[in-house]
């Protein structure tokens, strides 16, 4: 069953400016996908939704979560303490289609392929995990990663990815432009690309892959109000083949992404 | 203890049922055993598949929420096929909330549902963004009575009606509905409510205005939950922002007969069940050994 | 930056205003310099001196509160003698609000400030338990019209109108009482809310239902101003539930011309000035050099 | 004038069964008078009015409350740790009249008086600063004070009270049955009565002293919204002498009271 549990706070600390990574302690957390995310939820009773957040790293009982504060509930998550409680949920959404079970899931089997993982600004959380496990599949990982200004999660990524490309929209460090650009410019050449970040950016990702005939799978983001398939609230536009032929259907983002297939999904809204 | 009611001829074995629109058989039945409640409320289910509203469909408000998901669903059709063996298998009734946008749909859909096995059917006459003749059916008295006394010819099945609470006078619309023949009343649905973030200087919702749901509602739901008892013979559902198993004792003072769960269960998944637990505990603290008792202890 | 606005002819040096019932003038000024504020709007007068209801008369609900004060006040005599002198001798502009149970009461209080130094008049046509033929004024497009002509008819200030939110169509109300002269509008007022402690099994308070304020209606509020600034061209005063600065700016972007603050001013004293400065702050940040830009920023 | 302040809370500990003292260190209180209260705002954004509590005992930068329990607002204090912050008003109301200048105040000089401060339950807290103040100004003060069951203040009592008389409801400590009982049984005569506790005993001590032809000064409680007057919310019955003779006014409890002679109270409600 999935829950709602008390976690500990091991460790909430600025890692760049307004971002701040936390990790939670549970032994109920169960195995998690990358590309998953988790419910947090709130301790000010005037906000009454949970956040999602991307899982950034999971261990055996714990994980953790990277966030930029965005607006007052990020805020209030900044000033929670080491060694306080805070309510999570297990693991929620499908995570990238990397374990051949998934509805559309590819191979399972990675040895030999080369793969891209690419994060811009806080869509770089998710690609540690991925990177991780897609290493642990036997995939040769590089990771093309963009911010703002100033880049976080870099050393972390080294540990599972041959090389790490980083890109700053205003030159600060690295390339100078965006993680596509770079990717484009520098020929970051992959068998297969995944990604997490602005939807300019997963739509310029998507459509490079296509044009290069390679899958892409990109992970949404849409307001949510449950989190968990309850409430319809958090639906994408995705191109669904049926008898009928090629259809358009609403799909939750919560419920049946957070990552699709860039082909699949809509981008012109 | 004996948390039964007798809704409408219906026994449910206990008076917590989910609200439509935030209950899915599946995805609620991931975080508990869905047959522990007395009914579920699915969400709205038109004759045809509906699309629903643009996003962002959500937003959070002040002890509150506002939606417009505006009744996206897959047509009763697929209900029928899809959600309704899943949930018959768990064993609890099953009321289905049926909306349309003419008097026709909701009885095209509420003659299709008569031939299944739903237990009631709750007619969502209060959706903010379905309109005839420029007014929702749910806030003119005449409309809401004309679309009760057409669901009612074709209904095989108990049919409940749902008010919206954006109206001067609930008691009227209450009163026009059982005159029709409705064997029982929801409310409230959503009040209708809008928000602007102000740095974007936009509507936080594509659909500028949404429903409003939640805790913050709760002192308008309770209080024409008790208009309407005083108005009507006919059993109540009870809800808009029932958070605890103190909240829903205070529905049934008020005079609701069973009480539905909606928003407290996207805050907590569990919300249903734990509002259960808490309302027996209630119980068993006050002495109460029905749900009747609860009612009549409330002194006016 | 300059924060003045005209409202109805009367300049205010920001749009910031105290909201009927929540504000004393000399126990709100034991906190802050209420010179500071755009005006302040005083607690309803009516021609003779009301007690109000029992008590209790105040309950405390998920993001606001009850009231039901009853407009207990000490008649319009005993406000030009006691209070109006000591507001006038602190230069704010004066906006007295009115209340009354028949026309002819409203139009006594109207006749007799007009004599006075007060800026305008807020007629409260909105209070739930002031009623007439069994509906208040407020809910009644016809009774809010008639309410209106003849208040207009004796009043030598800007008269604006203040609505109740307690209503199915606002912008019918807001027409109606343009169309027979109102200078102004402000809205809204309190929700009909009802609170039950299941502890005690009664109402928690006397009266059993009450006025329902603060953050917990603000949507409701915003989506009526919003309503109403697309059906009327005279100016506007938002209110319900402001709490910040930002809520100061949602109200004005909806179409607000002016703001009040009540419930926040209990929450914390000082909200208005608190208010105020936010919203200075909130236009620097912006780059707004005057209100009106706040609202011409909003994209619909 | 008159603030809300940020104190620093210097302890919080529980005294008797779900009652608690908390002492408030703020540089900004001002002057406390005996029968004023303050307000307390709480951190829960769900609960939103101030919860009025009477000064206990007040030093030159700090106040002591005492509460108990008694819903969500005073659960949520109860939980507050020493070394935080806590948001509370400088004193409000006007307190006993005993200071020579409040409205109807009576003397300023009580030496060769003796005076009785009768507490019930929660009401005992504020009778600490009272007696303080009281012996100040040359009183001999007796205190009688009642307990469901279990006394608190005693010890706090005995520094300023001459003798301090203790009943409780259930006799399981001192006479047996409540303050007022006490005082006629035992007799403890006094030239003024000051009082704070449940309506029935404040009446049944009114009545006592009408009688006795003494006066009698009672602390009412009123639901609050604001706390200082501005929302007319908070209102009792009292008799007032006007031109017209004698006519019953409905007072603020914050702004004209809490405290008002027995006499002037209309009890019958
Ligand atoms: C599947 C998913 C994964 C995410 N992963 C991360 C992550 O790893 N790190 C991170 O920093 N952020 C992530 N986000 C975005 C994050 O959820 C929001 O930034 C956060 O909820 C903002 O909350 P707030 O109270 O600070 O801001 P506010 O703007 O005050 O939030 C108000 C409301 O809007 C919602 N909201 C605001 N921004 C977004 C958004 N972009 N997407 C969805 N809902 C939003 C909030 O949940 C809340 O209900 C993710 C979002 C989704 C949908
Ligand atoms: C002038 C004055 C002085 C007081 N002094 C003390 C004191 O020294 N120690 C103490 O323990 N209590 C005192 N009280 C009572 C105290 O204010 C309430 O017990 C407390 O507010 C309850 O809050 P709650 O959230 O725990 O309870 P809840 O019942 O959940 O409170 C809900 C609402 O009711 C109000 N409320 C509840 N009970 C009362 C009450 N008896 N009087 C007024 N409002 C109430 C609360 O302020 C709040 O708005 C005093 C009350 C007044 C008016
Ligand atoms: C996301 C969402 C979707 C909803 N969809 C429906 C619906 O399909 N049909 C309906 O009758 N009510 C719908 N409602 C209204 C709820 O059933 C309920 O009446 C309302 O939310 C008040 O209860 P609450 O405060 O407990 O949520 C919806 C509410 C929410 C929040
Ligand atoms: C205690 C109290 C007393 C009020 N008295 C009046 C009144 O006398 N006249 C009036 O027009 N509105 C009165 N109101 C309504 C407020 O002016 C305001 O319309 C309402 O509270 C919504 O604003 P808020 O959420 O900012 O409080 C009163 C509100 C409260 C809380
Ligand atoms: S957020 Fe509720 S269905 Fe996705
Ligand atoms: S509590 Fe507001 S006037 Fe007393």
């Amino acid at each position: 069953m999935k829950k709602v549990v008390w976690g500990n706070i091991l460790c909430n600390d600025p890692i760049a400016k307004d971002v701040y990574k936390m990790q939670i302690q549970s032994s109920e957390m169960g195995p998690v996908k990358a590309g998953q995310f988790v419910n947090i939820y709130l301790e000010d009773k005037s906000m009454l939704l949970p956040r999602p957040l991307s899982i950034c790293d999971a261990e055996e009982d714990s994980i953790t979560i990277v966030y930029r504060i965005a607006g007052k509930g990020t805020r209030e998550l900044s000033a929670y303490q080491a060694m306080n409680q805070i309510r999570v949920s297990t693991p929620l959404g499908n995570g990238y289609f990397i374990e051949g079970t998934a509805l559309g899931g590819q191979i399972d089997d990675y040895s030999g392929k080369t793969v891209v993982v690419a994060g811009g600004g806080i869509g770089v959380p998710p690609m540690v995990l991925l990177a991780r496990r897609l290493k642990e599949k036997g995939a040769e990982v590089l990771a093309a990663v963009g911010f703002q200004e100033e880049p976080f999660l870099i050393e972390e990524l080294k540990q599972y990815c041959r090389e790490v490309h980083v890109a700053t929209d205003r030159g600060t460090c690295g390339f100078h432009g965006n993680a596509v650009q770079m990717i484009k410019e520098k020929r970051i050449d992959a068998d297969e690309y995944f990604s997490c970040g602005p939807k300019v950016m997963l739509k310029a990702l998507s459509d490079f892959c296509t044009e290069k005939r390679i899958h892409c799978q990109v992970s949404l983001e849409e307001r949510m109000g449950c989190g968990y398939g309850a409430c319809v609230g958090c639906t994408c536009k995705i191109k669904v083949k049926t008898n009928q032929g090629m259809e358009i259907q609403q799909k939750g983002v919560c419920k049946h992404g957070p990552v699709f297939f860039g082909e699949e999904v809509v981008w012109d809204e | 203890m004996d948390l039964s009611v007798d809704f409408a001829g219906v026994l449910l074995k206990n008076p917590i049922t989910t609200a439509s629109g935030t209950f899915s058989a599946r995805e609620s039945g991931e975080f508990y055993d869905i047959s522990e409640l007395g009914a579920v409320i699915t969400k709205g289910v038109a004759s045809e598949p509906w699309s629903g509203n643009p996003t962002p469909r959500i937003a959070e408000v002040y002890g509150g929420m506002l939606n417009a998901v505006g009744l996206q669903n897959p047509g009763v059709e697929a209900f029928i096929k899809e959600e309704l063996p899943y949930l018959k298998q768990t064993g609890t009734p099953v009321i289905a909330n049926v909306a349309g946008r003419t008097v026709e749909e909701y009885c095209s859909v509420a003659e299709r549902l008569s031939e299944t096995e739903v237990a009631m059917m709750e007619i969502n006459i209060s959706c903010p963004n379905v309109k005839e003749g420029g007014i929702g059916f749910g806030t003119d008295p005449k409309m809401a009575a004309a679309v009760t006394k057409a669901v009612k010819k074709v209904s095989r099945k108990p049919v409940i009606i749902k008010l919206t609470p954006n109206v001067t006078d609930i008691a009227e619309i209450a009163r026009a509905v059982e005159a029709e023949g409705a064997d029982g009343i929801s409310l409230i649905n959503t009040l209708l409510g809008m928000k602007i973030d102000v740095q974007r200087k936009k509507p936080v919702l594509a659909n500028i205005m949404g429903g409003f749901s939640g805790p913050a509602v709760k002192p308008v739901a309770v209080r024409m939950v008790y208009q309407v008892r005083r108005a009507v013979q006919v059993p109540i559902i009870g809800l808009g922002g029932i958070m605890t198993g103190e909240d829903a004792a205070e529905f049934i003072m008020a005079g609701a007969d069973a009480v539905s769960v909606g928003t407290a269960a996207l805050v907590n998944p569990t919300a249903p069940v734990d509002i259960l637990r808490e309302l027996k505990q209630y119980m068993r603290e006050q002495g109460f050994k029905t749900i009747g008792e609860i009612h009549e202890a409330f002194m006016k």
